[in-house]
Order: C-alpha cells, then structure tokens, then sequence
C-alpha cells in the first residue's frame, strides 16, 4: 500500500489532489455526482469583500488544450459566503478547505482575509494576489515584489491561519515575487494563477471576450506551470501548492517532483466533472508504477542529482 | 446530470448546414424538454451544449447547425461511432406553467427543443401553436413534424420562400395562446417579449460555457432576480425575469 | 479575387506566411516536398557570429497542443550560412528572405548583422533578444527594455536594411520592451519567441530535456501571442510580425486583426509539413469567408469601434 | 518523404506490450531498410517515429513496444482504422557496405528493422547471421521469422529464459561475419562497437524528435564528420562516426 498523505504548513491531507478556485464552486455541484470526501482539500471560489457580479459575458473562449476565462470574481462577497456557501459546504466536505480570497486594496485583503480566518472550516488562507490594485495604478498586486510583500504582511498581521500567497505567472521573474511574499512572512505559494490571453472574434472582428482579455488555463500551461514551481523551489523554503494544466495523475506527480506539496486542478473540472476523483483513485497505481511509495519523499525530486 | 457514452444511430442533414443526430443510450438523467446534453468532441478542449430535441427510454434526437470547428466535427460522425456527453443538463422548460392554449415559438436552429417540448404538451392535452421563423427555405426544419403532432403550424421566412414573409413576430397576430415557450436568436426573444408583454412566457437562452453544470460562472447573466447560471439555473428563464 | 499581399518596413509580402526561423532550416527540406515559392517570406534559423552545437539532447519534450524545444541555436555560423546556406536556399526560393540573428553579446548581433546587411537576399534582419546576456548576469537582453534597447541601437547603427526586433514573451511588460525597442530605432517588432517551459521524465524523476528547461510553442501558445500582439499594436507604431501559435488561416487573420502585418508559424512545420503551403492556399477562401477583400486593410481591425 | 494515410490491416499483439501492425498503403518514398515512418496520433502534437520492420509496393509492417501515450493508443487502434504518417523517413542501412559474412544485431525492439534488412540481404545472397537480445521469452520477437529467411538465428535472453544467458554480446564469439548492422538500446550498441572494434558496423540511433525531416535540429548527435541529424543523415550511422 502507497502512501498518498501530504502536509502543508501543517494542514494534514489524505492526498495532495484539490480543486482549484473558480473551478469547483463552493462543491455542491459536484457532491451532485460524486462523493467529494475523497479529495484531499478543496479551495473555493474566489472570494471579495463585496458581493460582485464579475465582466459581462461571453467571459468564455476555448483555446487548444485549454480556455480563457473572464469571469471576474463573480461571487456574493464574504458575508454570503460564511452565512451561506460554508456550511453547504460542509454538509457535503467534511475536510478543512482552502479559502481563496481577492482584493482590490490591501484592506479589502486584510478584512476578507481575517474573516475567513475565524471560520473552523478554513484551513489555509490562499490570497490571490492577480488582481488590479486600485490604488496602484491598476497594474495586479501580484506583478511586482514590493506590493506582493505589502499583501503579504498586512494579511499575516490580521490572520492566525497559515497563509499561502498565490501567484501570477505573467511575471519575468516569478522568484522574485515568492521570494518577498516569503520574507512577508507568508506560509506557503500558490501558483500558477492563469497566463493572460485573448481571443478573437473572427465574424465580429472584435476581441471574444467581453473583458477583451481572460486567463488561459488547462493542459496548455502545465509545461510553464512546472517550469515555474521549480524555479520557486529552488528559492524559497515554504511549500509550494503546484497547479496549471494538472489533467492526470502523473502531472501530479511531475508537479510534486518539481517541487510541489500538493497540487490544484483547475480547468479539467470544467471538461470532466470527475478528474479530481479519477485522479485521486490513479494515484497509487501510478505511484506504483513509477516506483514510489510515499508521496511526501518525492518533493522536489527532481532537483537532485 | 450523468456523463455518458452515446452510440450515432444516425446523422443525416434535414436543412442547409443543419443536421440531426440520433443516439442510443441512458436517458435517465433527462427530466424535462429545453434540457440540452454538453458532447465532447474529439481534439476540442470545450464540450458542445446541444438542446435535447426529443427523448424516449432508450435514446434521443439532436438537431445542430454546423457554425465552427465543433459542429463541423460531428457532422462528419458515423452511424456506430461513440459520442461522450454530458447529459440532462439544465432546468428546461416547466410545462406546469403553460396554459392550456400555448405557442411554442422557435427561431431557426432554435426550434428543435420545442419539439420534444410540444409533444408533451400535446400529449397532456394542451392546444399547441407552433410559431417558426427562418430565412428560408434552404434552413427551415422541423414544420412538418409540429403539424404531424398535430399543433397548428405557422411559419415565417425572411425572405418570404415559404410561409408569412417576415420574422416570426409576424406570426403572433394569427393565433391565440394564453402562454409561450421559446427559444431562438436573442434579437428575436427581445422582440418577441416587447410584442407579448402580457402573455406569460418562458425562453431559452444561449450563453458561451465553461462547464455546462454550474461550477465555473462562465455563463451568467443578470436578472431581476440577481445573477443567475444559463447552464444550470436556466437555460430556460421566466421572460419577467430577464432584463434585455 | 482577393488582395493578401502585405507590406513589412517598405518590403512587398505576396501574402504574409513566414515560416519562423528554427522550424523551416534553411528551406531545402521542404523544397523537397513543395514548391515553397509560394510563401510570403522565410525567417531562417537563427545565425550567431561563430558555429554553435547547441545543447544536449533530448532538446525537444512533448507537450498538450505543443512542444518544448531546447536546441540552443545551433547553427554553422554566420560565415557558413552566408557562403553555403544562402545560395542553397537561393537556388529553391526566389524571394527576399529575412534573417534571424542571436548573439551573446552586443558585438556579436552587430557583426553578425551587419554580415547580413550586405547580402542581397536579405531584406529584413530580424534580431532575436531572447538569449542570455554574457555580460549583463546571463538574464536575456529582451527581459529589460534598456538592454533591449541597448541591442537595437547598436545594430541600426551598423546596417541599411530594416531591422524587427524578434521579443521574448517571458516579461511582465512586453509594451515596455516594444516602445523601447521602437524609440531605439527599430523598423518592426517580430513576436512572440517561445514561452519558458519544462517537463519531467517520470521515470528517471529528472528533467527531461538535458538543458532542463525549454521553449514552449505550437497552438497551445496560441492566446498569449495574440493577446500579447494586441497590446504591442497599441503601444508602438512601427510594423508586427505575428507569431505563437499559428496553425491554419483563421488564425493568420485572427493574428492580423490583432494588428500583425505578417505572420509566422513554427511549431506547426514540424507535426505538418505542408502547413504553410496549405494556409497560403486556404487565405482566400477564408478571406472571403469572413468578408475581406483586402488583407492589408484589415490589420489591427480588432482595435476600432 | 512523403505524408500519406495507411489503412491498418491488422494490429496484433505479439510479445509482452509488443504489437505488430499491417498497414496497406502507399509505399513508395521507403527505399531503404532501417528508415522509419513518422505517426500522427490524434490528440498528441508529436508524430511517434517508428522504423519499418518490411515493406513491398502495397504496403508495410511495423512493430513498436507500448510505452507511453502514443504507442498505448495505437495498441488500440483497429483494422480498418486510418493511420495518418510521414514514410520513408531516415537513411537507412547502405547494404552495399555489408560483407558477404553480415550479422544483424538487435536488441529487443530494436530487431523489427533489421528483419527487413535480412530479407534483403539473403535475396541478394549475403550470408546473414542474426543475433537477437532480449529480456526472456516474454518480449522476444521475431526469431522465428530470422530463422525462416534462412538466416543462422541465435538469441541471448537477460534471464537465461531462452538461447544464451546474459545480453547479445555473448553471441558475438558464436559466429564469424565480417560486417554488421545493429539496432537496439544505447548501451548495447556501446558494447558492440567496443567488442568489435575491427568490424565495420552500421548502427541505428534512437533521439527524440521535433520534425523527423531534418527541420529543428532536435536531434542532433555529435560525430566525427561534425554535428547530424539523426532523422535525416541517420537514423543508422557508420559506427567510426560515432562519438561514445
Ligand atoms: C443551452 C444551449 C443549447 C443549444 N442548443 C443548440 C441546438 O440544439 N442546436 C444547435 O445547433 N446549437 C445549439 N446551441 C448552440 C451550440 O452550442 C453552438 O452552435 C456550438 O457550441 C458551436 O460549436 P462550434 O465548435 O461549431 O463553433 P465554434 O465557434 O468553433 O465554437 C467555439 C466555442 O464557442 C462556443 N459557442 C459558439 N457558438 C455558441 C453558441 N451559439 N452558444 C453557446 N456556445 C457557443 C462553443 O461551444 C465553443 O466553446 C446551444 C447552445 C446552448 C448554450
Ligand atoms: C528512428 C526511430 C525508430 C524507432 N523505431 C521503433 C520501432 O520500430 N519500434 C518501437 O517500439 N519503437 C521505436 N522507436 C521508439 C519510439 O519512437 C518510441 O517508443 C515512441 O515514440 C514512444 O511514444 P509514446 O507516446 O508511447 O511514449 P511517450 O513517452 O509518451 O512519448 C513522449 C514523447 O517522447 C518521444 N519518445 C519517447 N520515447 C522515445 C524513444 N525511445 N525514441 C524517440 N522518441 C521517444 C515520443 O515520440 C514523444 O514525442 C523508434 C524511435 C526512433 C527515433
Ligand atoms: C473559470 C475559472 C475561474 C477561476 N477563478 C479563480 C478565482 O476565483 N481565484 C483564483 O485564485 N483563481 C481562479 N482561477 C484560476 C485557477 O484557480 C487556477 O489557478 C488556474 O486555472 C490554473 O489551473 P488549471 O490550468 O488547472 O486551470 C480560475 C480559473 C478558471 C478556469
Ligand atoms: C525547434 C525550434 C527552434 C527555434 N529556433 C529559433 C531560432 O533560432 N531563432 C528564433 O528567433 N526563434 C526560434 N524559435 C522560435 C520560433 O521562431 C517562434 O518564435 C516560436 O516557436 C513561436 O511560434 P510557433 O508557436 O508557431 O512555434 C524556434 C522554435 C522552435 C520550435
Ligand atoms: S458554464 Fe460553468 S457555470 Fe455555467
Ligand atoms: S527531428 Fe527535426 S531535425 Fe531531426
């Protein structure tokens, strides 16, 4: 028998599968077709202080291996959340969760942040540093070191959870960035967010997306998403939660070689309802098959030698 | 909602560019007419959303315009070769909410999920008008088997080849209904809901998805009644809900 | 009939498909099977001033909807290519071509260059900034628009022809990196170079490219480019040639809406041989599919209204 | 080279995760044993290369080891099924280098191209030793067919399960030749040209590709006659050339 449990920040997990944010909603439709007990954890959908309804539509466009999204954030904003979305959650997850939470200042990050933090549900706080800063000049607060370390230390201040930081990959250079989120104090790095895309419209000659521009993500991006965790690995020492493509049990175990202590799915929800429990139920047969019997030993393995 | 692997018992085109698929297999999860099945199509990252045209036990019909690389793909699928879908996705249509006297009122590809809509209401003894428009000949559907259930059939042409010269508004004059289902192009939902505004009617709305169930707020649109999912939520909304 | 010719910095383009350089050699391999007159241009492999090996294999790693490749410039080098590759491509394409040129240092792109300048066949020099800096810390000259700018000036100094800056996508700004590039002096912007990436081999649980990490292109990369393109259109005034991605004729004019001038396609050469060939043949049909007329007119076409 | 689509005639098993597939088709760009064809799989970006093990003017067999993606998917394709490929790829053996007195050396799934190199060489009335490594009887292949075209056959299993114990190597004191042609692992082909150092050899190279037609320089070897492409100036290589 393998051992598929994984730890992070000490939040201890059955496996390292997870659903990514934005991706699975608050679970209930997926509890719909299949027990999700079996994931490792699950990270909501984003959540802002204020409910907010997201970009107009189409906020959709398929891309090979991959879409674009512009969502926005839609979400009924915090309050909601912890009313409603929580405790329908936990009727049907009986796991600590990832909460994800987004911000257009430092203080919607910090009240957002510290709300969630009181919640016995919420495990790990994952702050979503991609979006605008308003008071920034609207470039993402995930874009340049300074103002990901600010995020960083105003959350850690405010919150008793152990926070992971989750990066954007439309950086030159993503090791800088989790670098000062780590001398921040943050606990652990999410990462990668979705590369920002576009499509167009060739009948309307006019960008797809109502947003003009969305994030890709799916099967497209794992080979940038593993580049990345691995260069992170190498410059920080807190764990890294690894996503971007993940569509099967091996890229799972490439993103843990590459460095990553758990790993996110995102887009293949979208496709494939199940991929995270076929996933989950892959993992020891593939495991086996690559020789491995405890799933925390291969972290970062592929960086020795 | 299951996912499921449809067997092609038939795919032959009905009208310009349009085309209608029969398969074989679990329909347990389809509950209602408007529901529409979410099909993987080989080599394409997204699924396809197609409305359920008709169902019974043992399978169902879809009918699809071919408009890109999707459509295009199933329109070269064989009779034999599998299909992996989605299925019993939305609400549908609530036929506890139509009066007796209902049109159901369908524009170009549209039209198919009405069918299966009519027969159930005709089925439960309602007195069904189906109203259809086209731009002509090349792309009309479907009139033929309203009238063999016996609705009474009216169709409109853009171009006048058959049928009341206009669009399928023109029709609404020449017939009687307490209700209306409809589903079509969103310019004709508009105005069809501005000509009815007190007839009740339920329509059926398109949207570009992510998942097709729920989970990613690809789709949503505002209402009176806040932001709601087409995919799941819809795709049929009650028309005083929708703000245009 | 319809118009796809184009015009790049002053050169007439029959129509704009550019097989991109390190994906089409030096032409003769698909002379072999075509008759690649009927191309736009070709951007050859890229030359630097001495003869290069390259790196170790494996040098290329599959991935969903592209590839990785690691092939490190391998060239015979600048004298070689003008002594025996040019007349060779010569004898089977009779058009001007453009030559991409690397260097590791700020005299290399300008000796190399300025040898290109001078050969007749030559009529675009198109000078990739992607490769590490030798002597500025091993971070490529195209992640900083000053060195970026640094490279441009240097070579517009010492050549006639018109030179595009070929851009690596790996930054947080690439418009900084373009008007740079532009004030600098350059006649054109070539774009996108490949996206950083990696994969694993499970089995050895190492790297699977002996380089570790390498370039990512083909359709998966599709959505950056274009975004990427479009944001540069509105940023600098001088010519794009489009690229990432590419693989049929919707995507030449989803590129041009976007506001290319031209088009280049890599990765696709190497699954499809025959992809150029076929795209410059279904460019008219799909022209009049979507109701142009004129391929000129409709660059940059996304941006109005 | 040309791109051509085979219709698979037969695709069966015929070693542990080893399968032989019949293709019918276009055979006229292959002019040499040793070259490979360069299969499309759908849904994967890379073509898989794999060598033609034989071939006459209607149509061709190859033979390939399950071990990843793309060979796991052919294992499943079906007679009738098309398969889409760049053929007569590569160089191939030159058997106006071998000696009258020639051994074909394979080692596991290397040995499927050096069958149609014996055929070829016993017609033109080489005297053809084969010698083939394997494992144990699970994935040896093909002795049986050396032994058919009358070639002198021994084998060497890992396990002792069958011929000799231990790897090909051991066979080399059991015949006398005076050329040879070899395909197989790395390693193997390291050893042999280190136990033959007088022998002139061809050897054939595995490296993973981009294009297969000699494009990206994905594959490149350094020799001794300066850096090659092992998909177009090899993938079989004089082994003076080489660089151990
Ligand atoms: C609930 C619902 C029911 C539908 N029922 C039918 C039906 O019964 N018959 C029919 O012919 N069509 C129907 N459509 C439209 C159908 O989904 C699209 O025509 C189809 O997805 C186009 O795919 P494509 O690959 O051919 O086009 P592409 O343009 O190549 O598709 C690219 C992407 O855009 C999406 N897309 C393109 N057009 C639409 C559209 N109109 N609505 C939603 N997504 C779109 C595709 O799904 C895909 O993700 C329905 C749409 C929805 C939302
Ligand atoms: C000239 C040549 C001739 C060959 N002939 C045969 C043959 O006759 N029978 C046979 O079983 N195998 C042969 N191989 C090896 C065969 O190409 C690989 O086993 C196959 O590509 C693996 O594909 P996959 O998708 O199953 O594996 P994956 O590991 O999923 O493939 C991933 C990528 O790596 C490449 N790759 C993986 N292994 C190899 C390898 N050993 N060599 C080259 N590329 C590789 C694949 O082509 C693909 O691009 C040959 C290789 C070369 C270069
Ligand atoms: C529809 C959609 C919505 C998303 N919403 C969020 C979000 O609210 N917060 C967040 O941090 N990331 C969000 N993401 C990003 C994913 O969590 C994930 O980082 C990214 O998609 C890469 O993983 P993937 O390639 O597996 O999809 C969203 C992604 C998608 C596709
Ligand atoms: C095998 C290979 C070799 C390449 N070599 C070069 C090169 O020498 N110089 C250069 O500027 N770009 C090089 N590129 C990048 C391409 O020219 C192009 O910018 C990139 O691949 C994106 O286009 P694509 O997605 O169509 O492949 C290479 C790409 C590949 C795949
Ligand atoms: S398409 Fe995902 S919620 Fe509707
Ligand atoms: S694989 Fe492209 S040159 Fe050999």
């Amino acid at each position: 028998m393998v051992d598929t449990s994984v730890t992070l920040a000490g939040v201890e997990l059955q496996n390292p599968v997870i659903p990514a944010s934005g991706t699975f909603g608050f679970g209930y439709e997926f509890a719909e077709i299949y027990d999700i007990n079996c994931l490792g954890s699950i990270s909501i959908k984003g959540t802002t202080r204020s409910p907010r309804f997201g970009n107009d539509t189409p906020r959709i466009a398929e891309c090979a291996s991959g879409l674009l999204n512009s969502v926005g954030l839609q979400n009924p904003g915090v309050d909601a959340v912890v009313a409603e979305e929580l405790p329908k959650l936990r009727k049907c997850f009986s796991k600590p969760i990832i909460a994800n939470i987004s911000g257009f200042s430092i203080d919607e990050y910090v009240e957002c942040c510290a709300r969630m933090d009181t919640q016995e549900q919420v495990a790990i706080l994952e702050v979503n540093i991609s979006c605008p800063n308003v008071h920034g000049g609207g470039m993402s607060f995930g874009t340049c070191p300074e103002s990901a370390a600010e995020v960083t230390r105003a959350v850690k201040a405010a919150v008793k959870k152990p926070v992971f930081i989750k990066l954007t990959p439309n950086v030159t250079d993503i090791c800088a960035v989790a670098r000062a989120c780590e001398e921040a104090g943050a606990d652990g790095i999410s990462m990668i967010n979705t590369l920002l895309g576009m499509r167009l419209d060739l009948r309307r000659r006019r960008p797809l997306l109502a947003n003009v521009t969305g994030g890709l993500s799916g099967p497209a991006v794992f080979p940038v998403a593993l580049r990345m965790v691995y260069q992170v690995y190498e410059a920080v020492d807190i764990p890294i939660i690894g996503m971007g493509g993940v569509s099967c049990a091996e890229d799972v175990l490439e993103m843990m070689l590459a460095g990553a202590s758990a790993v996110q799915i995102g887009a293949m929800n979208l496709v494939e309802p199940y991929i995270c429990r076929d996933i989950v139920s892959a993992l020891p047969e593939t495991m086996e098959k690559y020789g491995m019997s405890e799933l925390k030993t291969i972290i970062g393995g592929a960086h020795n030698g | 909602m299951i996912k499921t692997v449809y067997t092609i018992v038939s795919n032959e085109k009905i009208a310009d560019g349009a085309y209608r698929m029969r398969l074989s297999g679990d329909t347990g999860a389809i509950t209602a007419p408007g529901q529409f099945i979410d099909i993987s199509v080989p080599e394409l990252f997204l699924r396809r959303p197609i409305s359920v045209c008709d169902w019974d036990g043992s399978g169902l019909t879809v009918i699809y315009k071919t408009v890109g690389r999707g459509t295009d793909a199933m329109s070269k699928m064989r009779p034999g070769d599998a299909l992996e879908a989605l299925s019993g996705l939305g609400n549908g249509f609530d036929m506890s909410r139509c009066a007796r006297r209902t049109a159901v009122i369908g524009g170009g590809v549209g039209t198919p999920p009405l069918l299966g809509l009519a027969k159930r209401l005709t089925a439960a003894g309602h007195e069904v008008t189906a109203m259809l428009g086209f731009n002509g000949t090349g792309d009309m559907m479907l009139a033929d088997e309203f009238a063999a259930l016996g609705c009474r059939t009216l169709v409109a042409t853009a171009d006048g080849s058959c049928g009341t010269k206009g669009f399928v508004t023109e029709l609404l004059p020449q017939a009687g209904f307490d209700s209306f289902c409809a589903c079509g192009p969103l310019p004709m939902l508009r105005a069809l809901c501005a000509a009815l505004p007190d007839v009740p009617g339920q329509v059926s709305l398109e949207e570009r998805m992510g998942c097709g169930f729920g989970a990613c707020m690809g789709c949503t649109h505002k209402t009176k009644n806040g932001p709601k999912r087409v995919c799941k939520d819809g795709p049929v909304f009650d028309k005083e809900e929708l703000i245009w």
